[in-house]
């Protein structure tokens, strides 16, 4: 219905910017050339091409964002008032009209028959309504597009603000989509923090969110103390990110500064495939290959209690998926550092490795430590690689070789199964998608003013 | 456009035996395969009980029968005809890495390892002391508690608990003279599990336990007896109070931590969801569940015959019957 | 003016044949007009070609040329004739550059620096450049000074690097200007305070040559001013090649004067000779005016 | 006061050589730390793809065996009288192939059997009766028939199972060894192209589970992300880049946007599940929740690259436009957005490459489950393939371990083919001024 | 030579205040020696300052200057004097800077450009520009001459707009050179022919004014041989405005010429006039080389 609806105004809109940009055609071959319009009359047809579609299109979307709570008031009106009155739930009796319409339910109440039929009476009724409404108006639209027509009216001026107002819609939305859905984060992690202060979340010890699901039911107490989580998430980052600060940056400075055009355009491409690599299989890759083997290795060595799913094979592994992530951040701010100041220090008689230690290391220093922060907001934020190869007990430890679980693996713990906002655990995995969004956040707004600080330098 | 496959939601335990019979009900029947998630038998429920309607799951599969506060939350979302389906019995097993040693528990090793309280030597109730098994039972070896088992979403933990927790519970008499006087305490004293890192909660997927245990041998996983069936080369079970969960042990009912296993159907759904009435007859069958069912392939340990021609007759009229 | 030009053929159009492939003019290198070559020279171009882009496009052709001692050379030309593509030859930038190669010799005090023997890392030591944008370090003032003195363990105690900071910026004419503030960084200076900056840098490591390519192009009339007054001062100790984009510039501060056209070195002669008396046709219009 | 540069010249020649050597070995040894850094990143890339390859390659073939089986009604299960489509469809396919394997091997007992059925896959019963439905004339025949084997028997004819292992620890036992080399020496086993692989959806059985459905999971997940996110992130790029004011909003929004495209996409995951399953009331597990959830995420990024693309194309060339008198609207649309088409292309195929490769936001929004038929629209439950892959690692069952293999190398295949297209699309479009 | 400079003390460090505050020269405007003011101009400026960065920094002080017809008007002056600036205000291209303010008035023709009623779309296609470096859209050529004529709705048939394309080429000097490859991209020619297209494209539109910002600075000298030629032609049909910074070219092809420094129009007169006998002595030193 709607789409043959659509297909409708497209083909009405058409019409109305070939008459229109007809008769404009033929204005001003009668007055003496184009130049005798504002515009040119592609203009004068997009314009009357708008006037049609426009209008007919916002009522459309009004419609169907109204239509149904509109229907419902009306079915909803025709309910005996011997049924309201007994209590019920409203809404359940509308959703039992609509099964009753739509036959999933058989039923032999009159009233819930009656109902029915009158809900699928006015949904056809407020079908052809909008049908004939929307088609009429399209074509009150095309006559007055091309009534519009004529020397005086400044077409491309209107077509244009038409323009820019969609380009301004559409940056409104795609802003205001991401506020609005932040929010809404926010929103249900208030409800947690109503049920569990805020500073048991930010100062507990103890992790232990799975809590009862029904009150016959012996769940855990319902700790919520976030630092166990954090320290594991911050134990996995900072293995990943001795692993790929020095790897990375070392490969940054050998490929900006040393590779042959050759070598870099082999070598650069290669290193952005360990980018690409989805994450899941970087962390099948750990669960499987690399934890057995540290477990394997560290007993060899006489390490007792390694855990099969140690921090370090998480960490080990998200390291090296961040290896790109370091070193084309880096690469990027050592080749912004200007050739000047490689050749001041060239002209002087340093050598090379001199040149970048002593001059584009330290003049790119701000820029390298924004990239690795990039970086680690990134590791912080990494899911699967830890979902799969690291744990889920909430240990509070510094030994990288116990498991440990992390922010991430705990949201995604506490959402598989139960998915009613209606307890804390639930409302936890919000509670911990905030702060690791504000988290994130934070070393990202960080980082970002510390590279832009470094860009102003040398721009 | 309304829904034309059939949405399964529910236990991990019946989640394999679930995905075999739809996967054979798309391929020999002109329906679609059945969505199955896998949630936890109580996740599971609780979005069964949402209502009724496209949006919410037409079957949800538990490791146990429906509680009465989950009939109550369905009665008040407007689910109210549900028909219960059992399929057969499933035993909850301890088991641990074919590496390690095989253990030998009573119910109430079981209960002193992974309690929350348990009674000192004075019977006063502490937070549980014990570190390793050694310490429970001077016969257990020398490792540390580690026991991988579900989150309370799950039927297993919910079975697990009343079963083998409460079953070890029990053993102590002023624990059971508690029922009477104090049942809401007793009930606490006897189902919750250790918060200390000694239960640690694996998440609802039973094969990353058994995945997990091959790779550490100091672990005891907790799950159905289907999954050691199928990975009977990595992880043995435990043997509790000297019997070893076998088919018949748990069939028999011998093994003392075995259940039944179900899944409810939304009768209000049958006659809108095409395939519904179907795949419970296909489920119900004696193909699938009987004695030689392709489900016994897979470890579903079957139902007695006389059980299973209720249980048929239910599937085949499937009028409500909670 | 402009009938004027309308009434005679162009001169370029007529006379200059256009650039083309490489090696376009192989022995015509002798054609160079003026004086080339001086007695004792500190360093000696001979026949040097420069390519780039792996030989694809000639930047400098056979040019032969020497570089007197307490001298300044300009070197003039309009854009692109290769001028900073051949002072860059004489300490070796160019080898930064990917593709470029350089023929023919260039000598320093009698020895070829392109021979395998030669350290860059001692060349440059010899032979320092000053570029055309000021590019002090982002450092402190005074380890802009003692940056190259440190790395080639030239001077090592305290004290002497204090007197050698000192005796830089005092050649350079800065000292007085940043005394007071040697260890803030070099790079709040003025452009043209950067630009002395860079000189006592150079100095610092007493160089014998110092190339300067356009040093004052970037800089107010006023810094210009005083970099070319340094000029002047330092010629007194070291040899000095310093490419200019301002005819004006090159007769104020030079003694001899380097005409290039397309990578050509057309006339060579003392700077008075050739702005005053200039022999070659190309360099008369270049420097009446009817190009550039 | 001493002339300290007059001193520095006459010593200089000799230091500067002094400290040579030292200095050059220093040169060599931070060029070798750079060297050694970048082999290690790529020596673990050639680790890790080739023990996907090596683990994952042999997914693509299969095995069959050879049996003779007899379609007569009564093994069959066939009523006499009409034989109507349904019947045929519903016959007992699988007491034939069991009966033709059971002439093959002698056994004895209710173990033995299960051992030797397990040799053949519930998809060979499939398989028959398509064959018999399409054409009935083939009952009460008898014919030779390759069945497709079981999973076990195809694990251990392609050599995946380990025999020297102790018999206790393995699931393919020395008994099913045996009758294999007897069924292998008889030459009723071969090895065929795994066609399975490529056109099923998911299954129980690892000889039957194929990535087709997770494909098509993925193909509607990203065109709806696509539909979506590219639109959206082009025109409001454009607007930001070339007509929203300059000022303290702008650079707010700026910033703001630059950090989402940060934001870890698991709290994307959790939105999803807040917004469009809970309060827009959206289907689970449907690509259109995934592509919603995926293109907030692309957005960012997408938003980011086409302001770049805008940025880099050369002021000169609007200039030029409003120089003959076009308008600010003409100068953008006919000048500025086709020339930074290709650059905001590239960051779109980009995006949506992170986006193919995404896990975590799906598994919150339930396109998790197990799910065997494709997908025919973005409204119907699908799985991705990198949910696929997740699942499938979890599975026991050795088979799926190279299933899991395979399906990471389709989908590094389809990240590189996107990846090369937008290099190919940078280069063919690229224009130089 | 190097000596009389350092024995006289610099023109510009005794004389010249250093530019300061906004508004520092409110009444001074009518200091412009020379004649700013022609008979029937084309454009008249009048009085016009012009803001930077909201008012913060000035960029054009109260300068009035008229643009004849059928002549070519040059604004010569050290760089950052605000030739740029002003020549941009005649088209009003100053509009797409953020922050840039120009009050006092311009006409053409009468019409004040700056009025609430101006359509700018129109101005544009009266004063036409030539941008410092060649712009030509990534397009063919033709597509390049037939841009702006059909924008505006100018010509219509086909084989018009070949003869526009033709008789644009022709007037710009690239016809022979282009007129077997109109389809092939613009971006495939030459420096130079790429500056003559951008003029072609600029005479399509038939507009009353051209302005050329250094339209010759990115071109060889061969090349800029060329368009000053081309430019000789122009005026037969245009006036034209041209900002250089070089005085040989100023002398070269203007009839008159306008003398900037630090956004003072000091000295405009005829380009005989300026070169030979200027009277300010601003002016004098600018040309006698002292600075720049
Ligand atoms: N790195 C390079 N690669 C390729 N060609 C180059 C390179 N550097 C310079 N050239 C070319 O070599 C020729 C000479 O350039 P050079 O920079 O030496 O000229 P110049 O006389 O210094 O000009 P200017 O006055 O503009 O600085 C020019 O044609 C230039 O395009
Ligand atoms: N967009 C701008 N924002 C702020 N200041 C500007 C801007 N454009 C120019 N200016 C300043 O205005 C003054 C005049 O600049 P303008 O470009 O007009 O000089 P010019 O005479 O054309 O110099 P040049 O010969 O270098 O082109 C300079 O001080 C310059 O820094
Ligand atoms: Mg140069
Ligand atoms: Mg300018
Ligand atoms: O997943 P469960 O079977 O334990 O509910």
């Amino acid at each position: 219905m709607n789409s043959l609806l659509l297909v409708i105004l497209v083909c009405i809109s058409v019409c109305a910017y070939v008459i229109a940009s007809k008769r404009a055609q033929q204005l001003a071959s009668a007055n003496g050339g184009l130049r005798y319009l504002h515009s040119r009359p592609s203009y004068y047809g997009m314009l009357a091409a708008i006037v049609t579609a426009l209008p007919a299109l916002l009522i459309l979307f009004v419609w169907s964002i109204s239509s149904a709570s509109i229907i419902q008031s009306l079915v909803m009106a025709g309910v005996p008032d011997s049924v309201l009155s007994d209590g019920t739930n409203h809404s359940l009796i509308y959703s039992q009209i609509q099964h009753v319409a739509s036959g999933i339910k058989v039923t032999d109440h009159a009233w819930l028959i009656n109902a029915s039929a009158h809900y699928q009476h006015l949904l056809a009724l407020g079908d052809n309504i909008k049908f004939a409404a929307l088609i009429a108006l399209a074509v009150a639209g095309l006559i007055f597009g091309w009534k519009l027509v004529g020397p005086k009216l400044r077409a491309r001026p209107h077509v244009e603000s038409v323009m820019r107002g969609f380009l301004l819609i559409c940056s409104i939305l795609a802003i205001l989509t991401t506020f609005g859905i932040v929010l809404s984060v926010l929103f249900e992690a208030i409800r947690f923090f109503n049920i569990i202060p805020l500073t048991d979340f930010l100062f507990g010890l103890q992790w232990s969110p799975q809590v009862a699901l029904r009150a016959d039911q012996q769940g855990a107490s319902g700790a919520f103390g976030f630092i166990p989580l954090l320290t594991g998430t911050l134990m996995i980052s900072f293995i990943a990110m001795s692993i790929a600060a020095p790897i990375g940056l070392m490969s940054a400075i050998y490929l900006a500064e040393y590779a042959s055009p050759r070598v870099r355009s082999i070598c650069k491409p290669l290193l952005e495939v360990l980018a690409g690599i989805p994450t899941v299989v970087y962390g099948f890759f750990a669960a499987l290959v690399v934890a057995p083997l540290i477990r394997d290795s560290a007993t060899a060595i006489g390490i007792e209690s390694v855990s099969s799913e140690s921090a370090l094979a998480a960490g080990l592994i998200m390291g090296v998926m961040i290896i790109p992530f370091v070193s084309s951040l880096s690469d990027d701010v050592i080749t912004a550092v200007p050739q000047s100041l490689r050749d001041g220090a060239l002209s002087l008689g340093a050598t090379r490795s001199e040149t970048i230690k002593s001059v584009v290391l330290p003049a790119a220093l701000p820029g390298v430590v924004g990239g690795l922060l990039l970086a680690v907001s990134r590791a912080i934020g990494e899911t699967m690689i830890v979902v799969m190869a690291a744990g889920l007990s909430a240990n509070l430890t510094a030994n990288p070789f116990e498991s440990v679980t992390t922010i991430t693996v705990q949201i995604v713990t506490l959402l598989i199964g139960d998915q009613e906002f209606d307890s804390p655990k639930t409302l936890a995995a919000f509670a911990l998608g905030l702060s690791l969004f504000v988290v994130t956040l934070a070393l990202n707004f960080v980082a970002l003013r510390i590279v832009k600080k470094y860009r102003e330098q040398y721009d | 456009a309304s829904r034309d496959y059939i949405s399964i939601v529910g236990s991990s335990t019946v989640f394999p035996f679930a995905t075999v019979v739809a996967e054979r009900f798309g391929r020999t029947t002109a329906f679609a395969v059945p969505k199955i998630e896998s949630t936890g038998s109580g996740g599971g429920l609780k979005l069964f009980c949402a209502g009724i309607g496209d949006k919410t799951p037409d079957i949800t599969n538990a490791s146990r029968k429906i509680k009465a506060s989950e009939v109550e939350l369905c009665a008040k979302n407007g689910v109210n005809d549900i028909v219960e389906i059992k399929i057969g019995y499933d035993g909850i097993v301890l088991a641990n890495s074919k590496k390690a040693q095989q253990f030998q528990l009573s119910l109430r090793d079981v209960y002193n390892g992974v309690a929350k309280m348990v009674p000192d030597a004075n019977g006063n109730l502490i937070e549980n002391p014990y570190q390793t098994w050694q310490q429970v039972n001077p016969a257990l070896p020398n490792i540390k508690i580690e026991v991988l088992g579900p989150p309370p979403t799950s039927g297993t933990r919910d079975a697990f608990a009343e079963l083998a927790l409460e079953g070890g519970c029990k053993t102590y008499p002023e624990i059971k003279a508690l029922k009477k006087t104090d049942k809401q305490k007793y009930k606490a004293v006897c189902r919750s599990v250790r918060e200390d890192g000694g239960y640690i909660e694996a998440g609802e997927n039973d094969n990353l336990i058994v995945q997990k245990l091959a790779a550490n041998p100091n672990a005891v996983g907790v799950f159905g007896f289907s999954f050691l069936e199928e990975n009977a080369d990595k992880v043995q079970p435990s043997i509790i109070k000297g019997i070893a969960p076998t088919f018949d042990s748990i069939g028999s009912g011998e093994y003392p931590i075995s259940r039944s296993l179900f899944f409810y159907v939304k009768e209000d759904h049958k006659d809108t969801v095409p395939g519904l009435q179907e795949y419970v007859d296909a489920f119900t069958s004696k193909k699938a569940i009987g004695d030689e069912g392709y489900l016994t392939d897979r470890g579903l340990i079957p139902l007695a015959a006389d059980e299973w021609k209720l249980v048929r007759s239910a599937g085949k009229s499937l009028t409500p019957n909670l | 003016m402009s009938e004027i030009i309308r009434a005679m053929p162009s001169p370029i159009m007529a006379k200059v044949k256009p650039k083309s492939s490489v090696h376009h003019r192989t022995d015509e290198s002798r054609l160079t007009v003026g004086v080339p070559f001086i007695e004792n020279p500190r360093m000696a171009v001979r026949d040097v070609n420069v390519f780039y882009d792996n030989g694809v496009k000639q930047a400098i052709n056979h040019v032969s040329l020497d570089i007197g001692e307490r001298e300044v050379l300009a070197m003039i030309g309009p854009s692109g004739c290769g001028k900073s593509t051949l002072l860059r030859c004489l300490n070796r930038m160019n080898d930064t550059v990917d593709g470029c190669r350089v023929t023919g010799s260039i000598t320093l005090d009698g020895k070829d620096i392109y021979s395998k023997e030669q350290e860059i890392v001692e060349l440059r030591s010899q032979v320092g450049m000053v570029f055309q944008r000021p590019n002090p370090f982002p450092k402190s003032i005074r380890d802009n000074i003692t940056y190259g003195p440190k790395l080639h363990g030239l001077v090592e105690a305290r004290a002497d690097l204090d007197l050698l900071v000192e005796q830089s910026l005092t050649k350079a004419g800065l000292w007085n200007e940043v005394k007071d503030r040697l260890d803030t960084p070099a790079t709040g200076l003025s452009g043209g305070q950067q630009q002395r900056l860079c000189i006592a840098r150079t100095i610092a490591i007493s160089p014998e040559v110092i190339l300067m390519d356009e040093p004052c192009s970037a800089l107010d009339p006023i810094a210009t001013e005083v970099i070319e007054e340094l000029i002047y001062d330092l010629k007194q100790q070291f040899s000095i090649v310093m490419v200019t984009h301002s005819m004006q510039q090159a007769l104020r501060v030079s003694d001899r004067t380097a005409y290039f056209h397309l990578g050509d070195l057309i006339e060579v002669n003392s700077t008075q000779e050739v702005f005053h008396n200039p022999k070659h046709r190309l360099t008369t219009d270049y420097i009446s005016g009817r190009f550039g | 006061m001493t002339d300290i540069l007059n001193q520095i010249a006459k010593t200089k020649q000799q230091k500067v050589r002094a400290s040579l050597a030292k200095r050059k070995a220093q040169e060599s040894r931070f060029r070798y730390y750079g060297i050694i850094s970048i082999s290690a990143a790529i020596l673990f890339l050639v680790v890790l793809l080739s023990a996907i390859v090596s683990q994952g390659y042999t997914a693509f073939y299969t095995t069959e065996i050879k049996l003779d089986i007899s379609l007569d009604k009564e093994t069959l299960d066939l009523a006499e009288g009409e034989l109507t489509q349904q019947a045929l469809f519903q016959a007992d396919y699988s007491r034939v192939l069991r009966e033709a394997i059971k002439q093959e091997i002698a056994i004895s007992g209710r173990k033995e059997r299960k051992a030797l059925y397990s040799f053949i896959s519930t998809g060979a019963e499939y398989d028959l009766r398509d064959m018999v439905v399409a054409q009935p004339s083939l009952l009460g025949q008898n014919l030779s028939y390759w069945a497709q084997a079981g999973d076990l028997f195809n694990q251990y004819n392609k050599g995946n199972v380990d025999a020297s292992v102790e018999e206790g620890s393995r699931s393919f036992k020395n008994q099913q060894i045996g009758w294999y080399k007897q069924l292998a020496n008889e030459g009723r086993v071969r090895t065929v192209f795994n066609r399975n692989f490529f056109t099923n959806g998911d299954s129980r059985d690892a000889e039957l589970a194929g990535i087709w459905g997770a494909t098509v999971g993925s193909f509607y997940t990203l065109l709806v992300c696509f539909l979506i996110s590219f639109p959206i992130g082009v025109a409001a790029a454009t607007y930001l880049e070339e007509f929203a004011p300059k000022n303290k909003w702008t650079e707010m929004i700026e910033i703001n946007i630059n950090n989402l495209a940060a934001v870890p996409s698991i709290v994307f995951g959790l939105l999803g599940l807040a917004i469009f399953l809970n309060l827009a009331d959206l289907p689970r597990s449907a690509p259109l929740v995934g592509g919603l959830v995926l293109s907030l995420m692309t957005l960012p990024t997408i938003i980011i690259s086409s302001r770049a693309a805008i940025k880099a194309v050369p002021p000169s060339i609007k200039d030029a436009a409003l120089g003959v008198g076009a308008s600010k609207v003409q100068s953008v649309t006919h000048h500025v957005l086709p020339v930074a088409m290709p650059g905001m292309l590239t960051g779109t195929i980009i995006g949506m490459a992170q986006a193919l490769g995404e896990t975590a936001p799906l598994i919150m929004i339930g396109m998790v489950a197990f799910i065997v038929d494709v997908p025919q629209g973005p409204l119907d439950a699908a799985t991705a393939l990198p949910v696929q892959i997740y699942l499938w690692a979890e599975n026991p069952e050795k088979g799926f371990a190279e299933n899991t293999s395979a399906a990471i190398m389709v989908l590094l295949a389809f990240l590189a083919f996107m990846n090369t297209c937008a290099v190919l699309l940078r280069k063919r479009l690229e224009r130089r001024w």
